[in-house]
């Protein structure tokens, strides 16, 4: 169990892809650290850099208090889990759970028994004989982690273990895998592209955009106050309503409306600049009628998201969506009025979050 | 041959080498060397005062490839230091130094070998090379004209056949051929034979007419006398109907031959004496003939017409033979050379056709003895090596042959005697290193 | 197998194609050493012996008689002399017409023929189609040619007792074409297991698009399948290309005959060197044959990237 | 419905028209070695066993399978042993000029094959005094069938997903443990081809054993099966049927084994 | 356009696998129709049954007022989107569009101009020439929308179309794929395994569970009345809370608490009867005090939903999970207590809604 640091950590790949540009990054011992960012921004380079599997092009990867940027993988003493999970399909669950043990040349009972243990453990008492070809996805990620565990690393590393799983087998999981993770103890740094995932299971994460980190923060920092316009894009179930506006004296104009300086922006625009106004559907207050300061247009969309309704408004040909609770939901074509919370509602200049 | 080297100091290891092997090509002459020559002659050297002990390195191959074998081992300095090869090699093996003059590996010993006395000078002349004797001869053979009396009957042709001319051949296979006999004439012709085709085709024909491969150093050429042999071809693969076209492509159209002539559906067949004893023989053969002895008939090949053949003769026939040669790189000439002269010795060669193996030795003391009870055998020792002819023992002249076979199937497949043998004049000039060496 | 939200050959794909490097950390040195053994055995066995026979080429060796004693270099003589025989030419012409015969249209065409229609069966009809095909491969050919020969006797030959003819003798009145479906018949198996496994790889969906679109068989073939396998095709043919242009079994058959209306290459080296002796005209023959392998090679690697 | 029953009528036919071009041949086979007198004519066989003892007699018959057994299995395991290293090494590390090496190879190895190399190869081992040994057979069968067997080899090896051997190497693992206990068995099917082709060339291999085995005790039945010729030249069906039948044999059981033990599977492409 | 209707379809694999069993399904004009299940159910082959891809075992297939069960999928005049899209790689966009008039036959001007015409619908316009390779994971999604368009099929097929885009792109893709489905009009049946996905688009839905149809209905139906627990469990962005119980007189004893009995199970439930009480974390009111009628336990997982946290409380060993509006989150280890509200939790008696 240790600390994670990267220091000014480059990596270009041959072919010229600088898919990791000077970053830095510290992750206190013990820590769940959610790497989320879109496809292609580099989230697999960082962790396969920290694991050693590609070497880094600059800048230090330090473990524990060892700078170990130049040591093989196995050196490293990190465990990862892959994600399709790299189990070999050729042993059965108990070698595969044992098969770290092998290589450190532990004796074949003791690590038949460590297996069994982990095994049980993990629910898995009654596959150890089975090939990971016959087991489900669910099944298939506990095994994965069996192995992880059997080796006693000093971190784990896991890129995006869930994406594999069903939907619903992706729920259990995530709640399953957090829970380990907390009774265990090891720093773990978890890549994902989705959102609701990260949010979920992370203490801290990181927004990464193509090499760089754009956000550090908990789970609630990143989401109730993204500092940039791509964060605010990327985070939430359903994406933020980012508007272009212009500041008139103490109001903003809208897209034809008129609307209030969200409170943490207060004080900090000068008329007549150009902003971008964000709010969260989650955070507009819909209403059938008309109310002052509120986006208002014809109902376009309307989905359904359980117990709630994403309803998406054509503001003078802008969309704005709102979540309004079931029992209230609009029909498409209706009038409707979506009321931004001004405690939760911001402002981005150039892209940047008002105040930083 | 360096075999010795690794030997304790007084036992000479000896190895011998033959392309034959039990339960395979020549087995009987493999058994001869392994179960008689071996112990006999280790015992017989004991007697002496000599340890010697001879390991027999069998082969069973086709004689190309025995004979590219033995080429890289002796080359390569290695090989057996006795060992077998065929007579037409003998000057090709000497020019690349495979071979030395006996006297020269051995010394005196071998020219002072008492069985040459027995050999004819004919014979001998397979083992000699410019005018020197490179090996021992192992045997000879000789070719006729076998035929089927029991379809000369039915044809109305005299049991006693003996033609005087090709002509009279050719007379004999329209009777066959009006009697309703498949394949009245078969004379070996094209490539798909091989060396068959020279040494039982057109060999002797050209004999026949009087001419010969080399003569005075010089290739012989579009020859009249090529012409005339490549003309009878002609004459029976040429729409007459007395040969069968075909077969002389097939590439075992020389085995499908022996199955037809045993078969009674053959009329006359040019063949070695090898047809009597491996083919037809009732109780080896490959392709047996219960009543070989009573209706085969065999007869002396003529001449175009009578005197026309080479010499003036009337009849004339072509031989081959092997040779049993003493390793140059023998690290013991002398002990090889005897153990290959006890091959040769009479009992040995008494032994070695013992029970149906009778070929023709190399010896006429012995010949007379064991040939007794064959008479086609002693038909060819007495009739047929007195007038027979050899092959020129030089290194071109496998390619010759092929050239020759060639000039064969072109026959066969329409194209005159006069253009077969002009392309046949071409080629031997590209062989032999142009026209100067070829006369015509 | 539980759900996989990617089908597995866009992940493998993908995966190939991003993490191409280095995956077992071996290292330039280790793969170095990891290759040294094939390497050694290769330059020692092969490239030195392949040199050799190019530089025997250059020199009037032979097996027997006074120029194996001391054979001397004759320059590109015997090349000229290849290149000015009619022969060679005609061994050259018989072997393209084999290997285009034999190899690009029969095995390649026949191989897949057999992939295709066996392509989504199991059971014992694929068992038993396999396991003949295959067994034509794995035969020694001393053994097949025997079979061959007892198949098209003249006389004999059982195809002659099935179609109840006399006297049909392919191998004499058409020696090519028999050699053809002879190498045809013995080769198909490589090119249906290799086959097999690139239809393995097509996409069932793409396959079911254009069904869905109204495609029949050979617009399938044409418009999904081949433009899928194009890669498995080139390398096929290579493979196979260069095995029949090398191919010496037809001698077994035929013997080059009947006048040599069958003596490829091969075995016009064969006999050249073997029967005739001229062991530096064949080497030299042998090069030549060499340098037309290169062509074919390189042509293959062109149409191979060119479409890329 | 009628064009689905026409297709499937022409499905069976094709299928029926296959299986005999590929069976026809083979029936030779499976009835001359029983039969007394055989011909190159296909006919029921009486049954007779007399081949078979005819061909138990010859001395060398069945040590010619055991050495050809010996020389196929010893080659098979050294091609496969060292084409999956060095395909490995090849498919895994861009080694410079790595495709250009291949098709080098792959482009000598076809006149290593042929009649012309024999005189080089000959002459090879007599110096390194490699004549008359099986291991130097072995070694030098080896060098001509490897680039075929690497070319091949690394498709296969491409083909296989990297995260396994990502995956053991963060645990620890050398780079032999891995190719041990990851890459070798995920790529078995491959091998097992490889082998079975590799086993499948020497087995008619003739020329090469002949040459350079001078001792019948340790030649291959390819050369024994020569040796059932005449002194003409003819063959003797009877024998040559019947051994042909016992020397076909072990390649197809070796085949049935494979195929059953671990699949059939090529893979091919040049992937770049 | 047409209906699609389905009648007894059953199929059966060789090798004995009863993919559909008898099953009755009717799709009227028009409708986007979604089939949600979980992996293995059937999804699948029902989709490729109607396309023609597998032949039915028995039953009939209805498109229109013809039955095409005999007939060639190529006959059928329905289109089909495959999971992977199965765009053809060597084909530039223009041509993947255009190829199923190439098979009909339209001239190559004529089909040029349509599928331009519909790229450009699809916003494809600058991307008519690249090859399905170089094309993001959402572009390539159009382009199959295009091809498919470009038939002018009487119905849609689409089997997962977006479980290969990443969670955003999903987002969007959905959005777009319902709007484009409602301007066109043409009935389409939408496999997914994802049910905030199929909640979110479908007119209508059904829920598949090896091979059967366990429910069909809009979703809202679906999420609030589930059938039976099979359904509950599966449907909802968090699974339904499924608890035992018994009726003690006119209260439930449930994992030791007292609970009411539900509105909608009033006086229809028996003294003593086993029951299994069901309510979404959604409908379970959340106080950090303890209140009459609620599930008390202490707090063991608390995940982020985003503008809402997910809180796990183990009430006596059983895990009872309540959606907690941000700001009111506990910590893990506090007591907290959840009032399920009745007029949304239900009673299930053998795994059959009460009242049916
Ligand atoms: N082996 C490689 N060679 C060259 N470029 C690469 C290689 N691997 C990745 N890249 C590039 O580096 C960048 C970062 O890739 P990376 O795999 O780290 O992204 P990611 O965030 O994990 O994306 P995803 O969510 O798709 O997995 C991308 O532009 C990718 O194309
Ligand atoms: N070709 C086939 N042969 C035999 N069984 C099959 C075949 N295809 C599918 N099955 C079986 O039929 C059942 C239904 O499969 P189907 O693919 O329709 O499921 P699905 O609902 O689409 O699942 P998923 O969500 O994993 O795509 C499964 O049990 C599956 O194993
Ligand atoms: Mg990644
Ligand atoms: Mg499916």
């Amino acid at each position: 169990m240790s600390a994670i640091e990267l220091r000014g950590l480059t990596k270009v790949y041959p072919g010229g892809v600088k898919a990791l540009d000077s970053l830095d990054l510290a992750i206190p011992d013990g820590e769940f650290f959610a790497l989320l960012g879109p496809s292609g921004c580099g989230k697999t380079t960082l962790l396969r850099t920290i694991a050693g599997l590609e070497t880094a092009t600059g800048g230090a990867v330090v473990i524990g208090d060892r700078d170990v940027t130049g040591l093989q993988p196995g050196a490293r003493d990190i465990a990862m889990v892959f994600q399709d999970y790299a189990l070999f399909p050729h042993m059965n669950v108990t070698d595969n759970i044992a098969y770290p043990l092998r290589i450190k040349k532990v004796g074949k009972a003791a690590r038949q028994q460590k297996a069994a243990e982990v095994g049980a453990r993990l629910g898995l008492e009654q596959l150890m004989d089975r090939r990971p070809g016959q087991l489900s996805g669910g099944q298939q990620q506990r095994v994965a982690l069996a192995r992880v565990m059997a080796t006693q690393a000093q971190a784990f590393l896991f890129d995006e273990p869930l994406s594999n799983l069903d939907a619903r087998l992706r729920l259990e999981a995530r709640t399953f895998l957090k829970k380990l993770q907390h009774e265990l103890g090891v720093t773990t740094v978890f890549v994902t592209h989705d959102q609701a995932e990260a949010l979920a299971m992370a203490d801290r994460m990181a927004v990464m955009e193509s090499g760089h980190i754009r956000q550090i923060g908990t789970p609630a920092e990143v989401f109730q106050r993204p500092a940039n316009t791509f964060v605010a894009g990327f985070i939430g179930s359903t994406p933020m309503n980012l508007l272009d506006g212009v500041v008139r004296g103490d109001t903003l104009e809208v897209s034809g409306c008129k609307l209030a300086v969200p409170q943490s922006a207060e004080g900090l625009l000068h008329d007549g600049e150009k902003i971008v106004y964000g709010v969260r559907p989650e955070y507009n207050v819909y209403s059938a009628g008309p109310v002052d300061g509120s986006l208002g247009g014809n109902v376009s969309i309307v989905e359904n998201l359980g117990a709630s309704y994403l309803v998406t408004l054509d503001v003078n040909g802008v969309l704005v969506q709102a979540v309004v609770p079931e029992g209230h939901e609009p029909l498409i074509g209706d009038e409707g009025y979506a009321l931004p919370r001004r405690d939760r509602a911001l402002i981005y200049r150039d892209g940047e979050l008002v105040p930083a | 041959g360096q075999s010795s080297d690794g030997g304790s100091g007084d036992t000479i290891e000896l190895t011998i080498a033959q392309n034959s092997i039990a339960g395979g090509k020549n087995a009987a002459a493999a058994d001869y060397i392994t179960n008689w020559v071996i112990p006999k002659f280790e015992a017989a050297e004991k007697a002496k005062g000599k340890t010697v002990k001879v390991k027999f390195v069998p082969s069973g191959v086709d004689d190309e490839q025995y004979k590219t074998k033995l080429s890289l081992d002796l080359k390569s300095g290695k090989g057996a230091d006795v060992f077998d090869l065929d007579g037409i090699w003998a000057g090709e093996f000497a020019e690349a130094g495979y071979l030395k003059p006996l006297s020269d590996v051995v010394g005196a010993d071998a020219d002072n070998w008492d069985g040459w006395a027995q050999i004819p000078q004919s014979v001998q002349g397979l083992a000699t090379y410019n005018g020197r004797k490179y090996a021992l001869p192992v045997g000879t053979d000789g070719r006729v004209l076998y035929f089927n009396k029991t379809l000369f009957q039915k044809a109305g042709l005299p049991a006693d056949w003996q033609p005087k001319s090709w002509q009279e051949i050719l007379d004999a296979g329209d009777k066959l051929k009006a009697a309703g006999v498949p394949v009245p004439i078969q004379i070996n012709a094209g490539t798909a034979m091989g060396e068959a085709t020279t040494m039982q085709g057109v060999l002797p024909l050209l004999a026949g007419a009087g001419g010969q491969l080399q003569q005075d150093g010089k290739w012989t050429g579009a020859s009249q006398p090529l012409k005339d042999a490549l003309g009878f071809y002609e004459k029976i693969y040429g729409g007459s109907g007395l040969g069968d076209p075909k077969l002389q492509q097939e590439a075992k159209g020389r085995d499908k031959s022996f199955q037809q002539f045993a078969g009674n559906e053959i009329g006359i067949l040019l063949e070695s004496d090898y047809l009597w004893r491996g083919v037809l023989n009732p109780e080896t053969g490959v392709a047996k003939m219960a009543d070989r002895d009573q209706s085969v008939g065999y007869a002396l090949i003529p001449a175009e017409e009578p005197g026309k053949g080479i010499n003036g003769q009337d009849f004339v026939s072509m031989s081959g033979g092997a040779l049993r040669a003493v390793n140059p790189n023998s690290a013991h000439p002398k002990e090889a050379f005897e153990l290959a002269a006890f091959t040769l010795s009479p009992d040995g060669l008494k032994e070695e056709t013992k029970n149906g193996n009778v070929r023709i030795t190399p010896r006429t003391d012995v010949n007379k003895e064991i040939l007794s009870a064959e008479p086609l055998l002693t038909y060819i020792s007495d009739k047929v090596v007195p007038l027979t002819a050899f092959r020129p023992p030089v290194a071109a002249y496998t390619q010759v042959s092929v050239a020759l076979q060639e000039a064969t199937a072109e026959v066969v497949s329409g194209k005159t005697p006069d253009q077969a043998a002009a392309d046949y004049q071409a080629k031997l000039e590209g062989i032999v290193g142009g026209a100067g060496n070829v006369a015509s | 197998m539980a759900q996989a939200t990617l089908p597995p050959e866009v992940l493998d794909d993908a995966k190939a194609r991003r993490y191409s490097a280095d995956a077992a950390g071996l290292g330039r040195l280790r793969a170095g050493a990891f290759v040294a053994p094939a390497l050694a055995l290769i330059s020692l066995f092969l490239v030195f012996p392949a040199l050799w026979v190019l530089y025997l080429g250059l020199s009037n060796y032979r097996l027997t008689g006074a120029a194996a004693a001391a054979p001397q270099s004759v320059g590109f003589d015997n090349f000229v002399k290849a290149l000015t025989d009619p022969e060679f030419w005609n061994s050259t012409w018989l072997t393209f017409e084999f290997v285009l015969g034999s190899a690009v249209i029969g095995q390649v065409v026949l191989g897949f023929l057999l992939a295709w229609i066996m392509r989504d069966r199991t059971g014992p009809l694929k068992r038993i189609v396999e396991g003949l095909v295959i067994l034509a491969w794995i035969l020694p050919s001393a053994v097949v040619s025997f079979l061959w020969v007892a198949l098209l006797d003249r006389d004999d030959g059982t195809l002659n007792t099935l179609l109840h003819s006399q006297d049909f003798a392919p191998l004499l009145d058409h020696p090519m074409l028999s050699i053809i479906v002879f190498n045809t018949w013995r080769g198909a198996a490589f090119s249906m297991m290799l086959y097999g496994a690139a239809l393995g790889n097509v996409p069932p969906s793409h396959l079911e698009s254009a069904r869905l679109a109204g495609a029949s068989g050979w617009q399938q073939l044409r418009d999904v399948v081949f433009p899928h396998i194009r890669g498995h095709v080139l390398t096929n043919l290579l493979l196979i290309s260069l095995w029949t242009f090398n191919d010496f079994t037809p001698f077994l058959l035929t013997a080059g005959g009947p006048d040599g209306k069958t003596e490829v290459l091969a075995v016009h080296v064969y006999q050249v060197a073997l029967q005739g002796g001229e062991l530096g005209y064949g080497a030299a023959v042998s090069t030549v044959i060499l340098l037309i392998n290169l062509v074919v090679a390189v042509f293959y690697l062109r149409l191979l990237r060119s479409k890329k | 419905m009628t064009r689905f029953v026409l297709h499937r009528i022409g499905f069976y036919v094709l299928i029926a028209v296959l299986l005999a071009f590929f069976t026809v041949p083979l029936l030779w086979l499976a009835s001359a070695p029983f039969t007394s007198d055989p011909t190159y004519q296909v006919r029921l066989p009486d049954f007779t066993s007399e081949n078979f003892r005819a061909i138990l007699d010859n001395p060398y018959a069945l040590g010619s399978l055991w050495n050809s057994v010996v020389l196929a299995a010893g080659t098979a395991v050294l091609v496969v042993v060292f084409a999956a290293l060095a395909a490995y090494a090849l498919s895994r590390v861009r080694l410079p000029g790595r495709d250009a090496l291949l098709y080098t190879l792959l482009l000598l190895s076809s006149i290593i094959t042929g009649t012309a190399a024999m005189v080089p190869l000959f002459q090879l081992a007599v110096e390194l005094h490699l004549i008359d040994s099986q291991l130097g057979l072995i070694l030098i069968m080896t060098g001509g069938l490897l680039p075929a067997a690497i070319f091949m080899m690394k498709d296969f090896m491409d083909s296989t997903p990297k995260s396994y051997e990502e995956s053991a190497r963060v645990f620890g693992a050398s780079p032999l443990q891995i190719v041990r206990h990851v890459v070798v068995p995920l790529v078995r099917p491959g091998l097992a081809t490889i082998a079975v082709w590799a086993v499948a060339n020497v087995w008619g291999n003739f020329l090469m054993p002949y040459l350079l085995l001078s001792d019948v005790e340790k030649q291959p039945a390819a050369v024994i099966m020569y040796t059932l010729y005449t002194e003409g030249g003819q063959a003797n069906i009877k024998l040559l049927a019947t051994f042909g039948l016992l020397y076909s044999v072990p390649v197809v059981l070796m085949y049935l084994f494979v195929s059953k033990k671990y699949g059939f599977r090529f893979h091919g492409g040049i992937k770049r």
